[in-house]
């Protein structure tokens, strides 16, 4: 009986066994991985808009509370987009022909809305409802980051299930002051955990029973 | 001396006497000597003094380590979102029980398997007694005994004669 | 007696006849022609399999004949029917390893390989009857966006644990058992594809002493954990049902009940595959009229034991006294489908009494007959311990009734290709019989012959 | 064309949140046509206007939570107002006060909408007759006004035209009308109420004084104006005081049966049963030839031939010493009953009330009417003169005379469908031949609308004004709730087209109507209607009558069947043939589904050798028709049971070739009650019934209490081996009264509206896969000849051990701190076990994809709160939680804990009789707490162990009650 194999048949049976092994655990992490990646969680990515909005000027610079065009927020589960008329309120008066603005005046004159991209979109399964949250003292800036500092709206979070569970377990580390609900970057005082529990109190925050399946699915 | 070849394998007609081979060349002084039998020969271990294998320890270690990922895995996904199950208990052990059971059969089996292979040197395709002539019919009905040239005793001219006093049907010098 | 089981196989045969024979199956095939009308009609079946689960994917469950309240049927029926089957593989060959009653010999490769496949069968069901089934991988724990886990408590989750142990015990336990045999067929073969083929599933086995003395260490303490692990499979499997309040179901009669069932119908199967292979690559020195008189006797065993459990279950009906209880007893005996009740008494246990005779139980044809007959028997009942609990619970506003639609047939007969398939392509390519535990025991015969 | 009503105004109202004010302007904002163009393609198959219209409708939200099914890319289009309207804010619903109609009657309600869209009908809490409860009909019409099949635009001979086309033959026709005076123009009305139209009608008659107006009404109140006619001698309508009466004796009345009254009898007979909580305060004796559901309720009923009610009806009058009222002969069993009920109605004292079938004969009415007299039972009867009525209309009869004989040139046909609904003996259809110009005006191109040359589209109640009354004659002011998405006119702006008006504004003609009617400043009395959603006394005067002293006739009687016609309980006259939600209800009794049956006693179909499903041909005079046959428990021996509303041709792809047609044999001298012979025919059919079994079997799942023995025995307190759990504040809990509750199904209607349950259709329902979460199971015990039976509706437990939970291998279905079994449908893999495991078979699995097409008009009833459930998942009952959680986000957000009556389920809210009632369990003083408390308290299955939530209140039984004392 003559040899089979080659000596190096061996080496290569064992890379080819080696690598399989290596294969399989390494595609497991990265396809979990990748389920948490911002490609998937869509975090990275800035939509063009048909308007070149920026919150960075209107919301940072010039300051214009969140409430004057989200004018929903704290009556509805919906904030809304302002109408094309709030935009006109200024822009008839200030860079009335800037082509940059051609589609608002659009939008207008032709009774057309104008057709943003939504940035922070839920599936259709889950029921968030902005006026409660911001009633009991969750901020903008919470779930949709420093929105004054976007030149091009993205979205800063990833509404992950685990995003939202996380502060529906604890949600005092979110908690502030009513004044201070649409302000961006907003630092705790120094007695931070005194104050919370104290908002946490005032807004008789229901502890505990903010993680059942029926607060967001219905 | 011992480069040149592998060493030398000696055929033999039935188990037993394989076993008588087996021990006179123990008594010879050999001791770098294998096997090879087409099924298992009782006695054979014990006459070339091989180690009880280790593998059942193995399995053990496995097992253990089976029940301790299961349990860990179902109490900490509890611990991690604890759901009102139809009021059962948050760590109901009585029901963990049957995964933990599971997957303590798993580990343990496949560390066996895995360990019993790892110690064969399993997997290896190409080995010099792979070259001896009449090697094939190990798997068939003959019985052979190596001699190794690694060992002290080794010398090929009088380990052959040794080989064919003790009884052997043939005796090949293996290439290494 | 003793000396009847001292030689199961005549020993008028040579250890390297036997090895030709044997490793020959493969290499010099015999029986082609059989061997691929066989192969078509199985891949007609299986590929009636694959047009039923475009059919099941694309439209949905309601494909099938369930509804509320019968919405478990078919597919939970067949999957523990298959489950069944496949433990009888397991069963001869790890648990009378054990026992050293070695004229399994003969018969424990194909048993496991059969397993193997019946095993593959019932684990797809679990996959075809979800509502959602491209949603399957939720059942497992990993890190899920989600932050939500599987769920410990529940009868489906520990199926697919344990299912998953099973097939991968099973199928380690089968190659094991497998490897010295591949290097003999690797030592017969000629032809370089052949010896490549053999080559690698050997892994380069030699039959070293050492390697022997491992190996069965390993093989032997494998078998121990196999044995626990297809009692636990079934008992859990059976809990998939105990562990609901449906009148029928809610019993602790269940594990044994069900695991005695499995073992019985499992044990018919073998007695049929090991009737063909024989008659099929003419095998009758090795699978001998000794192995069916002892399969025979087998059958009967669990036959027996599996009607104690019928009888049981009467009583506990009567005993607990429990007016549903009662009322779904009656269903079982008169109901809408009592023809699954007396059709599964008759085929499970009627034929069977046959078996006490030697005469019938060393006749091939007969014993494939009982065992037939058993499989339908034991099919049925799998059918009236589902449909006939869920047809009738509790409130008899919510009663309703089951009829199987073409697709719940075509999909159950479709598993029986995906069964025949891989099956036939491992009968041709595999020994069928493990050769060396043969050789083992016909040396052994021929030695105590010599001594007396 | 709508106003907005200014929010301060709301402030008036006092207490309570009901602020529901005129609608919201939608159309003409082009923003949502680009948005629903994007979400919705296939819209695009509509016609033109309509598809503008339902562009219009569907853009009006871009908070269709739910609607689109899976997941699509996060970055979709979001389209704002261009110029948002004041007091809109984008998902938070708002209500207005209004009403639908029900055979010219008004049903008040409270409508929803979502930007624009109704989504669900709540009865008006404030109106005198419902006081907020409502019935199948009214919950079921807002499916009509999304019904796809409606006429979308007016056609001429099927041909669309346009509405100046309409004007220009209306035109023409004026000008020859003009020379004639009308000669040969000829009106046929359905049941009217309206103000406005009976003005406009009255109107048109001036103008052209030779016209004639004609009424059909096929079921409508029944032959009740005749009866009274009979009886007192004048047509009336009644009101009967129940409330008031402790024992009420009903030959073959089903006082609490479908129809415009059901409402109002059934909150009275409700009130009046609870009057004293130690026993059943009114007790029902009833002899009937058909089972109804009001012999359910009956705690003495006798079942008997309908051609032997004039006896029965006499016998009671003899023992009540009515003058002139011989004994006639009975059967020993009919002289017993007579006995009880005679026995009852004199221990009653005066608050005995004897009532008669609305579908019966001259006899028994008269006798009846006699009979109360004596029993000085007066005061429980209110009589009014009759709300629907046309100045001096002729019959149908009448009409098609005139038609043969070549007199009528042009026939307006106002909302009725004559060519379906009259009897088979008029050939109406081939009368139509004869008539040169033809109009129909109604919401679809029906039997008759195809028939007629032009047919006018009208619009629906919701997006109508316009104007009726209620039962009780209190008006309402129909405002619309919803611009009108297809092209189409209220029915006051065809009919002032013909008086002569070009483009009438439909606002204004009800307006004109009530200028003159409304007491004070009009404008501020108008909102105030409007607002209230009724207007404030308007009720009809009660008018005192007695009976008529003329000689009782009795009928004529022969041998043979008496065949009796009884509309339909769920698609009524055929009217709502169209709408899955009621063609999918289960009938009480029944549980019929998607179809109508041939009623026959046990007794016959023994003789006559025909099992359910068998086809039987019933022939009356030479005219036969041919349908399945039904067992029915508790029917006369020689009576057979058609049912109306079936069989129709042009009702829509719902409705159209479902059952047979019981109108084509129905006589139009004996409408209700005739005689015909009944032949087995050979072939049959599978019916569409949700339950198969009705036999209790012994078990106790509807359990009974009596006089002497009030309350039930206590279960033993069951040791539970798992660990006793912390609630929340709140824990809900819901009982429901098996004694109130009539099986009228108006909760299942409820629940389907407020909860996107789907219609699966025939097929599925055959094959046991109906999806509705709440099921009224149906219960018979005693002999099958005259059986009781019971009603016991049954939604998801709530164990507090959930069996189903434990199945779960992903966590889909878990238990909130609040007590509620939660079913997360985005989490559910299908596997079933939940639904394998529950003791009480009350989940539902979507076997296919259920949901409606993603473009039809039904998406937009749709309640955005509530997830559509995909193929493949599990859905149940949850408490309504949309409701609760908007309740809790309310009482949160005002920073209070939740009171009594924040949380109000859709079943609850619709149920006549207030016999389920919701709330919090951890509040000692909650309605629901004090339940739980009574006697009568039950738990289904409580041997289980599984600990439900919903719990029962057993069933009062008048007999044993009797026999004590």
């Amino acid at each position: 009986m003559t040899q089979i194999f080659a000596p190096a048949a061996d080496t290569w049976l064992r890379l080819f066994l080696a690598g399989g092994l290596a294969l399989l655990g390494g595609g497991l992490v990265g396809v979990i991985g990748f389920a948490h990646s911002a490609y998937m969680t869509s975090t990275d990515f800035r939509p063009q808009q048909p308007v070149p909005f920026s919150h960075k000027h209107h919301a940072g610079e010039l300051g214009i509370d969140c409430r004057y065009c989200h004018s929903g927020v704290e009556t509805g589960p919906q904030a809304g987009l302002p109408p094309t008329t709030t935009c006109m309120t200024c822009h008839s008066q200030i860079w009335t022909n800037a082509a940059m603005l051609e589609p608002v005046r659009q939008s207008l004159t032709q009774q057309k809305p104008i057709a943003w991209t939504r940035v922070a979109k839920l599936p259709d399964y889950v029921f968030f409802r902005h006026d409660i949250h911001v009633v009991k003292g969750v901020g903008c800036e919470t779930c949709h980051g420093r929105i004054d500092t976007m030149p091009l709206t993205y979205r800063a979070k990833a509404f992950t299930m685990e995003f939202c569970i996380d502060c529906h377990r604890d949600p005092m580390p979110n908690l502030r002051p009513e004044e201070s609900i649409t302000a961006m970057g907003w630092r705790t005082p120094s007695d931070t955990q005194k104050q919370r529990e104290a908002i946490a109190a005032h807004e008789g925050i229901r502890f505990g029973e903010l993680t059942h399946c029926y607060v967001c699915h219905r | 001396m011992a480069a040149e070849a592998y060493g030398l394998l000696a055929e033999f007609g039935s188990p037993e006497a394989l076993l008588k081979a087996a021990r006179e060349a123990r008594g010879a002084g050999y001791r770098r000597l294998d096997a090879f039998t087409p099924f298992p020969v009782e006695g054979l271990s014990l006459a070339l003094r091989l180690a009880r294998p280790g593998v059942s320890w193995i399995g053990l270690i496995g097992g253990f380590a089976g029940a301790a990922v299961a349990l860990l895995m179902q109490v900490y996904v509890n611990y991690d979102y604890p759901l009102d199950v139809g009021g059962r208990p948050v760590y109901a052990i009585s029901a963990f029980a049957v995964v933990t059971f599971e997957l303590t059969i798993l580990f343990s089996a496949l560390s066996m398997i895995a360990a019993m292979l790892w110690q064969n040197g399993l997997p290896r395709l190409n080995h010099p007694v792979f070259a001896g002539r009449r090697f094939h019919l190990a798997s068939k009905d003959r019985y052979f005994l190596c001699v190794q040239s690694d060992d002290q005793a080794f010398d090929p001219q009088q380990t052959a004669a040794f080989l064919r006093r003790s009884g052997a049907l043939s005796v090949e010098l293996i290439p290494p | 007696m003793t000396d009847r089981s001292a030689d199961v196989l005549p020993v008028n045969q040579s250890l390297g006849g036997v090895t030709e024979q044997l490793a020959g199956i493969p290499l010099h095939f015999p029986a082609r022609r059989r061997w691929l009308a066989t192969m078509v009609f199985a891949c007609a079946l299986l590929l009636l399999l694959m047009v039923s689960i475009a059919a099941l994917f694309t439209r949905g469950v309601g494909i099938w004949g369930i509804n509320i309240p019968v919405n478990w049927a078919f597919a939970i029926h067949n999957y523990v029917w298959w489950l069944g089957i496949g433990h009888a593989g397991t069963l001869i060959s790890a648990f009378l390893l054990l026992t050293g009653s070695e004229w399994r010999n003969s018969l424990n490769r194909f048993a496991e390989t059969m397993t193997l496949f019946a095993v593959i069968c019932a684990g797809i069901y679990p996959v075809l009857h979800l509502g959602r089934p491209w949603y399957l991988y939720w059942m497992f724990p990993y890190p899920a966006t989600m932050g939500v886990w599987p769920q410990f408590r529940s009868p489906l989750e520990w199926d697919i644990w344990a299912v998953l142990t099973y097939l991968t015990v099973s199928l380690a336990f089968w190659y094991t058992g497998l490897i010295p045999d591949l290097a003999a067929a690797r030592d017969r073969a000629r032809s370089r594809g052949w010896q490549i083929f053999f080559g690698i599933t050997a892994l380069g086995w030699r039959g070293s002493a050492a390697h022997w003395s491992r190996w069965s260490q390993a093989y032997r303490l494998t078998a121990g954990l196999a044995v626990p692990l297809v009692v636990s499979v079934h008992s859990e499997v059976s809990l998939l049902f105990a562990a609901g309040q449906i009148p029928g179901w809610h019993s602790t009669i269940f594990p044994p009940y069900f695991v005695l069932g499995a073992a019985f119908s499992g044990f018919a199967v073998v007695s049929i595959i090991a009737i063909a292979l024989r008659f099929w690559f003419g095998l009758e020195n090795l699978v001998t009229d000794e192995h069916l008189d002892l399969l025979g006797k087998v059958l009967l065993a669990t036959g027996l034991m599996t009607a104690y459990g019928y009888v049981f279950e009467v009583f506990d009906a009567l005993y607990s006294g429990g007016p549903h209880e009662i009322q779904t007893l009656i269903d079982r005996i008169a109901g809408a489908y009592a023809w699954t009740y007396w059709g599964a008494l008759v085929f499970n246990f009627i034929p069977l009494q046959a078996l006490w005779w030697r005469r019938v139980r060393r006749c091939g044809s007969a014993l494939l007959l009982i065992s037939a007959s058993v499989v339908v028997g034991m099919w049925l009942e799998r059918y009236m311990i589902l449909v006939t609990s869920l047809y009738r619970d509790f409130l008899v506003s919510s009663w309703g009734e089951f009829t199987p639609t073409f697709w719940d047939w075509s999909t159950y007969f479709g598993t029986i290709g995906l069964f025949l398939v891989p099956f036939l392509l491992a009968i041709r390519f595999i020994p069928m019989i493990s050769i060396f535990e043969t050789k083992e025991l016909l040396h052994e015969e021929q030695e105590e012959r010599h001594g007396g | 064309m709508t106003r907005r009503v200014p929010p301060d105004s709301n402030s008036s109202q006092g207490p309570g949140l009901r602020q529901w004010s005129g609608i919201e302007e939608l159309s003409g904002d082009p923003a949502f046509q680009a948005w629903v163009d994007a979400e919705y393609p296939a819209a695009a198959e509509f016609t033109p206007t309509a598809r503008r219209e339902f562009l219009k409708l569907m853009g009006a939200s871009f908070a269709l939570a739910g609607l689109t099914g899976c997941e699509k890319s996060p970055f979709v289009a979001a389209l704002p107002y261009v110029d948002q309207p004041q007091d809109v804010s984008i998902g938070v619903p708002k209500n207005y006060a209004t009403a639908v109609v029900l055979d010219g009657y008004a049903q008040p309600v409270i409508a929803t909408t979502y930007s624009g869209r109704p989504t669900k009908l709540e009865g008006n809490p404030d109106h005198p007759v419902t006081q907020g409860r409502s019935d199948i009909f009214m919950q079921a019409a807002v499916l009509g006004l999304y019904d796809p099949d409606r006429a979308q635009g007016p056609t001429r001979r099927g041909e669309p035209v346009s509405w100046n086309d309409v004007a220009d033959h209306i035109g023409a026709l004026r000008a020859e009308w003009g020379r004639t005076q009308g000669e040969g123009l000829r009106l046929l009305t359905g049941p009217v109420t309206s103000p406005t139209l009976s003005r406009q009608l009255d109107a048109l008659l001036k103008q052209f004084p030779k016209a004639r107006i004609h009424t059909h009404e096929p079921v409508a109140d029944g032959g009740r104006r005749n009866l009274t006619a009979a009886a007192y001698g004048q047509p009336l309508d009644v009101d009967y005081q129940l409330e008031s009466c402790a024992v009420v004796v009903s030959f073959d009345d089903d006082l609490l049966g479908p129809g415009p009254d059901q409402v109002r009898r059934a909150r009275s007979w409700s009130s009046a049963r609870r009057r004293d909580g130690n026993g059943p305060g009114l007790r029902l004796h009833m002899a009937e030839s058909v089972p109804s559901i009001t012999g359910a309720m009956a705690g003495d009923r006798l079942v008997t031939e309908a051609s032997r009610m004039p006896s029965l009806a006499q016998a009671l009058a003899s023992k009540a010493g009515v003058t002139g009222a011989a004994m006639p002969d009975l059967t020993p069993v009919e002289r017993e009953w007579i006995d009880r009920a005679a026995a009852a109605c004199r221990s009653a004292q005066g608050r005995a009330l004897i009532v008669a079938n609305a579908f019966g004969d001259v006899a028994t009415a008269s006798w009846v009417a006699r009979t109360n007299e004596a029993l000085a039972a007066s005061s429980l009867l209110r009589f009014t003169t009759p709300l629907q009525s046309v100045a001096n209309a002729g019959a149908l009869a009448d009409l098609v005379a005139e038609v043969t004989a070549g007199q009528v040139e042009t026939l307006v046909v106002v909302d009725t469908n004559p060519v379906y609904s009259a009897s088979g003996s008029l050939n109406f259809r081939e009368g139509m031949q004869k008539i040169r110009s033809s109009l129909h005006l109604g919401l679809q191109r029906d039997e008759t609308g195809e028939l007629c040359e032009w047919q006018l589209p009208l619009t629906h109640a919701l997006e109508s004004w316009g104007d009726a009354r209620a039962i009780d004659g209190t008006a309402t002011i129909i405002q619309p709730v919803i611009s009108p998405f297809y092209d189409v006119r209220t029915v006051h702006q065809v009919v002032a087209m013909m008086s002569g008006q070009l483009d009438p504004a439909a606002e204004a003609i009800v307006r004109e109507t009530w200028r003159s009617r409304l007491p004070g400043d009009f404008e501020t009395a108008w909102r105030q209607s409007l607002r209230d959603g009724f207007v404030r006394d308007t009720a009809a005067e009660a008018v005192l009558v007695r009976p008529d002293p003329a000689e009782i006739v009795p009928p004529f009687a022969d041998d043979g069947l008496d065949i009796v016609f009884r509309p339909d309980p769920t698609v009524w006259d055929g009217q709502f043939a169209n709408i899955g939600w009621l063609q999918e209800l289960p009938k009480p009794l029944t549980t019929l589904t998607w179809g109508n049956v041939i009623a026959v006693s046990p007794a016959l179909a023994k003789r006559i050798d025909v099992a359910n499903g068998d086809h039987v041909k019933v022939t009356i005079r030479e005219r036969s028709t041919v349908g399945p046959a039904w067992i029915a428990p508790g029917q006369a021996d020689n009576t057979v049971a058609l049912y109306l509303g079936y069989g129709r041709m042009r009702a829509g792809r719902v409705g159209d070739g479902i059952g047979y047609d019981a109108y084509a044999i129905r006589p139009v001298d004996q409408p209700w009650l005739t005689k015909g012979t009944l032949h087995k025919v050979g072939t049959a059919e599978v019916l569409a019934v949700t339950q198969l079994h009705h036999r209790m079997d012994g078990f106790d799942f509807v359990r009974e209490v009596s006089v002497e023995h009030p309350a039930l025995q206590p279960p033993p307190a069951q040791p539970s081996l798992y660990p006793a759990r912390a609630s929340s504040k709140n824990a809900w809990g819901m009982v429901i009264d098996l004694d109130s509750c009539i099986g009228c199904n108006a909760c299942v209607v409820a629940c389907t509206a407020e909860n996107n349950v789907p219609v699966v259709g025939k097929d599925q329902v055959k094959i046991g896969r109906e999806m509705h979460w709440l099921r009224i199971a149906r219960y018979f015990t005693g002999e099958i000849e005259a059986p009781r039976s019971f009603f016991q509706p049954v939604p998801c437990m709530h164990c507090e051990d959930a069996p189903c939970e434990m199945g779960c291998p992903v966590d889909a279905t878990t238990h909130s701190p609040e007590g509620v079994n939660q079913m997360v449908y985005n989490r559910c893999i299908g596997t079933r076990t939940c639904s394998s495991y529950c003791p009480y078979k009350v989940r539902r699995f979507n076997f296919y994809d259920y949901r409606n097409a993603p473009d039809s008009p039904e998406q937009a009833a749709h309640n955005p709160d509530v997830t559509l459930r995909s193929r493949g998942v599990m859905e149940k009952c949850t408490y309504c939680t949309q409701r609760i959680e908007a309740a809790h986000v309310a009482a949160d957000k005002e920073n209070r804990p939740l009171r009594e009556g924040d949380v109000v389920t859709a079943c609850q809210s619709a149920c006549p009789t207030r016999a389920i009632v919701f709330g919090d369990i951890n509040d000692p003083d909650s309605e629901v707490s004090r339940l739980r408390r009574d006697g009568r308290h039950y738990a289904l299955l409580e041997e289980q162990g599984t600990r439900p939530r919903t719990t029962y209140l057993a069933r009062w039984n008048d007999k044993r009650g009797d026999r004590q004392g």
